[in-house]
């Protein structure tokens, strides 16, 4: 990472090299491409098949998964804003079990790398959810989704609070497979980013998922209410792409070699591109598959070709390579706050 | 299986409050049944609208000069459907389709009465086609709120036993609803099967009037869709499964054609208490 | 506040009403709409004034003044995002004698209302700007713009901070007439943004902005550095308005009282009526002034319309209208996070 | 004073590289002065991108059967200018203008000289006629990369005494840069003015070669720009003042056309270290 980060400059910048390598690793979780699908945004992955190989991309990441079958809110769940979307699902998902046996076991058939999204209300949920998956088939890599309130304590969303993230993470860490790859899955809605990056990353998270949806809220101007029935939602799409690469570029800052997966508003293989520049390792495309169900395939493609234009001859020459000259390890990124 | 095709439009045409876009759709009506939809992209790569937006299938044209082609009617709502209505010939359009489940057809030549509400007539015409080659009675009633708001009512009337037309405003056919003149028909003509597209208030009337008949009714429902697809999760309602569980299942992959006893229809828009992982653990 | 809260519900609701009383009050000060300009996006008025009659407007909200003249970052200092714009201004300005000569004079000359934003990078530069505007005319309010690095405590922002921001708020509140109301303006980029807005409250503000813009990036994929010279830069616009909405929902729960000045992303009367309902006692037009000079003119007139067609027969039934129903005073909004 | 106007697109046609917007908008052309620009809203209410483009005023022409019109001369970079140029007529489009302060003109028929780099010819079309008018006489350098990227040649050539064509490939004209060539027309005419457009090297590279000869130089720079009227301070750059200070100027509104030897050509992108402000606190 380091290496990669000051290392080389684009060698033969103006030959576009044809046969870019575009193999990627998140931690120890290696794949065909830096292009994963996001959270929530794939189910898992058996629609998309209809659409493209799913096994040519980085991985399926499936949606979340609780400890038991869970219903999620009631309608509206969406509501389409300016270049993005609210949603507010409650994480509607067949529990973990019946995931296992019918989810999981079919992108294993099908030859898919996996990485599977856990939540849970406790940290004891999170605990057991990572026992279910212990003796499981076909988990690559564990996300974990701790943008969930925590019902033992307020309320209050793990993601937001360090020590509350900590210990979920230690939780997870300890009931996996030491083998395999543990993400976090971080929320922008904190007032430093980073100093919840670096307290998972104490607590032995293997990488980090930047990031979740940000919390917002659209009133409908017909019946004067909140448009979703959940009254607040995730805001996601393009129109977060700006936030969700600043808390790419601000955690690498901080931790230089903490593998990420970057997530927000990815469209294209230049946005896609933007985040690996940043610091990203590997990235997800969420709201945008609703848009085109190609988009992971297209984005795939479309970031072959950009990084080959720009010379670079493998993904991993392109990481944090927008970093560049900047003095990387200084800490906090204070020095970029916006004074406006 | 659904394919994502760049269609170009043919034409576009109004026919009375709608549009009815024909566009070249090549893999979806080779493969359409009636009841499928299709979702459009809106907007071109710079819109801000990200959402596609779902659309009946309401003819398909399998050959001819461009190959296959489909039609869609489309009503003015909000800010997508003004875009699409604003579309002219040569424009090209991102369509993905066939998707849902389409209508069962019954297996022999029984009566059947199809029930439209607005542009919810747009997906009965080929139905009523494909029924009426089986033997089957089609009797139809197309409702709206005022003349306006009818779709296709002379093209129906081609392929109806009997059409009855109904407005709330009484501009157009009986003054008031499609659910004032449905239990009539179905007396008179025995219907085994009612098929109906429209508002879900609609649908619910009408489903609970086949029930009172112990007739088998088919309602296609409209649940705000973000993908589509069946990835998604936003466009559940409340259906009752073969075991007697009700479960929140996706409209776009699941639907959006389902049985109207099987739909708890007032209970739209809430998790019922009973819904399999109910309670929405309501986190205040 | 309260009554219009839960008072009366919308009369004649058919009925448009045609005359509806765009008069609006943020704190003391009285104006006849409630549109105002947003602090950044409309200079010191003289120009927007080409373009409408900015004396018909709520108040013309001025650019952040510093205490002394200040050139500003580097360019590139802006660069367009979907459905929004990142800036880096860096606080260019005059300083507050030129501002105070030259600006705020013409703004009385001219018997336009003025905001006055001021930000500082101390405390004590706060308290400085607070006295000379205490001597200065034409002054119906101060917007105390908090989200600037505070260079005495290792450059964190102010805003992000519930105790540096009471402290600025206290200084200001104490250097300032007494007859003159102080709003702070909010940042966004918080965990928990009705806790800044309640300490704020106690120190003494006599109303809230809601909210300044979020932390965001871009990476320029030809020169692959950031797109901005100040690397990171504000996100504003469209894009960001679910977010502020969000944002004056949850501070409406938690102070059912205090007078709020919604800002983000509005674009139309519609978009302003939705911050309304959500708690805002009056808006801000941005960003959109670029795409559209005339917008906080053309904002006031749709947003009449939209009242009047909803049959409210003033700006004030429709404060808060959004919540009717909803148990307003419990703590938190925590009950809206979204679990996804 | 500028205006917010709707006009309407009376024609596109292209022109090398370049595509020609004849767009009626009354109330600019009759203010309108050489060197004037606009701003054009993008994409419409729903689009993604929300804010507007710069365009010089190419053309005017205040009479006529559809009133005040005016052109511009879009070359296709980015997004914008991509929409821009699949407008058609009758289209409407939303401009504010005229903007900026004009080119000076002087009292006197002096001996002038034109430099246009790219799309850069485009205001000094009209320049070149009034300058005419007054007596001048109008040297022309129209330089590009490559000759698709040249324009107006032909247009130009009308109304300038003598017309030097570079491009750096070599396409047409001399190979090379305008400033290959500038100082020979300069000292063979006596040059007293130089009127620049185009990217900021050539505007500085022109703004050098004018002090050299002592020519009076006045460049109008392309900053980028968020609102195009003065009110978001994004478009600044190094100009020193009457009182011999560098203040970060708004170049929309104190520009685009600067005294060549007023702006700190190498310091664009920079603050000045003796910038009235500076230096830029920074934060790190
Ligand atoms: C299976 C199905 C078939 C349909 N068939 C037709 C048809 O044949 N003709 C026709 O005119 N309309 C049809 N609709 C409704 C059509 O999709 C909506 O009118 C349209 O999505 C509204 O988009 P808009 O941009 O005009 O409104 P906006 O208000 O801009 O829409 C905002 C968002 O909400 C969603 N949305 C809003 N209303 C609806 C709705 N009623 N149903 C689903 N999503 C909605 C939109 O998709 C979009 O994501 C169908 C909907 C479904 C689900
Ligand atoms: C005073 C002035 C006069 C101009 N006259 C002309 C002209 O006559 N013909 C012509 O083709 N172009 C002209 N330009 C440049 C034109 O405005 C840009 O090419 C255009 O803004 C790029 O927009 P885009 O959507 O294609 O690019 P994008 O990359 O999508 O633009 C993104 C953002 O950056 C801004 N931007 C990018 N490049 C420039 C630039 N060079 N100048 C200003 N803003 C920029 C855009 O306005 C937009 O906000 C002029 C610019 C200025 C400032
Ligand atoms: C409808 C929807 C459902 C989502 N569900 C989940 C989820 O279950 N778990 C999770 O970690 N993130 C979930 N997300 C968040 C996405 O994975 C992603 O982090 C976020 O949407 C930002 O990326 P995008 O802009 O590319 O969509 C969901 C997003 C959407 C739009
Ligand atoms: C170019 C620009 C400059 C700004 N300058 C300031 C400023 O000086 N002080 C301030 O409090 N907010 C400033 N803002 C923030 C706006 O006042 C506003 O809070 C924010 O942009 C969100 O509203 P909008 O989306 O309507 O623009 C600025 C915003 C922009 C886009
Ligand atoms: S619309 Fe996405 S799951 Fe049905
Ligand atoms: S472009 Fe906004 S001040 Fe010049």
């Amino acid at each position: 990472m380091t290496r990669a980060m000051f290392g080389r400059g684009i060698g033969s910048a103006a030959e576009p090299i044809p046969n870019t390598d575009m193999s990627a690793e998140l931690a120890s979780l290696s794949m065909p491409s830096p292009v994963l699908t996001a959270s929530g945004c794939a189910a898992s992955g058996r629609e998309l098949d209809q659409f493209f190989d799913i096994t040519k991309i980085g991985a399926i990441v499936t949606k979340s998964v609780m400890l038991r079958a869970r219903s999620g809110r009631p309608t509206p769940r969406m509501c389409e804003t300016p270049s993005g979307m609210l949603n507010s699902i409650g994480l509607q998902g067949p529990g973990i079990d019946e995931f296992i046996e019918v989810d999981l076991a079919w992108l294993e058939a099908r030859g898919a790398r996996t990485v599977v999204s856990i939540a849970g209300e406790s940290v004891d949920e999170y605990g057991k959810l990572a026992q279910k998956l212990r003796t499981a088939g076909g988990v690559d890599a564990i996300e974990v989704n701790i943008s969930c309130p925590n019902v033992a304590d307020r309320n209050q969303v793990f993601a937001c609070d360090p020590e509350m993230a900590a210990n979920v993470i230690q939780t997870v860490r300890r009931q996996s497979d030491s083998q395999t790859p543990i993400f976090a899955k971080l929320s922008p809605d904190v007032t430093d980013i980073a100093e919840i990056a670096r307290s998972v990353v104490r607590a032995g998270v293997d990488g980090l998922t930047v990031i979740n949806t940000a919390l917002g809220m659209v009133i409908d101007v017909e019946t004067m209410r909140p448009a979703l029935a959940g009254v607040t939602g995730g805001l996601s799409g393009p129109a977060i792409r700006p936030i969700a690469l600043r808390c790419v570029w601000q955690i690498r800052q901080a931790l230089p070699d903490i593998p990420i997966l970057g997530v927000g508003g990815i469209r294209t293989g230049l946005d896609a591109l933007q985040f690996i520049l940043a610091g990203a390792n590997a990235v997800s495309v969420g709201t945008m598959t609703f848009n085109d169900p190609s988009a992971p395939m297209r984005v795939h493609n479309e970031l072959a070709l950009a990084l080959s234009e720009r010379g670079f001859s493998s993904v991993s020459e392109a990481i944090s390579y927008g970093h560049r000259g900047a003095d990387i390890f200084e800490a906090d990124g204070a020095g970029e706050i916006e004074p406006e | 299986m659904p394919v994502q095709v760049r269609g170009e439009v043919l034409d576009v045409r109004r026919a009375g409050g709608y549009y009815v876009l024909s566009i070249t759709a090549p893999g979806i009506p080779e493969q359409y049944r009636p009841g499928h939809f299709v979702t459009v992209g809106i907007g071109g790569e710079e819109s801000g609208l990200i959402l596609r937006r779902a659309f009946a299938i309401h003819q398909v044209q399998s050959r001819g000069v461009y190959g296959g082609t489909l039609d869609v009617v489309v009503g003015v709502q909000g800010k997508g459907t003004r875009w699409l209505s604003e579309r002219g010939r040569h424009d090209t359009l991102d369509i993905v389709g066939p998707l849902g489940k389409p209508f069962i057809l019954p297996k022999e030549g029984v009566p059947c009465v199809l029930v439209g509400g607005g542009y919810g007539s747009a997906p009965l015409f080929m139905l009523a086609e494909q029924l009426r080659e089986r033997g089957c009675r089609v009797d139809v009633v197309l409702g709206a709120s005022t003349e306006e708001k009818l779709y296709g009512v002379l093209d129906i009337k081609r392929v109806s036993s009997m059409l009855t037309i109904t407005t709330e405003d009484g501009s157009s056919g009986t003054k008031g609803r499609v659910t004032d003149v449905l239990p009539d028909i179905m007396e008179r003509n025995n219907s085994a099967v009612v098929y109906a597209c429209g508002p879900m208030g609609m649908l619910a009337a009408v489903a609970a009037i086949a029930a009172e008949y112990r007739a088998y009714s088919q309602c296609s429902v409209e649940e705000s869709m973000a993908c589509g697809i069946g990835i998604c999760m936003t466009c559940v309602l409340p259906v009752i499964g073969d075991d007697g569980i009700t479960r929140m299942v996706r409209s776009c992959v699941e639907g959006p054609i389902f049985r109207g006893d099987l739909v708890r229809w007032d209970e739209i828009g809430t998790i019922p208490a009973d819904a399999l992982g109910a309670p929405a653990l309501d986190m205040s």
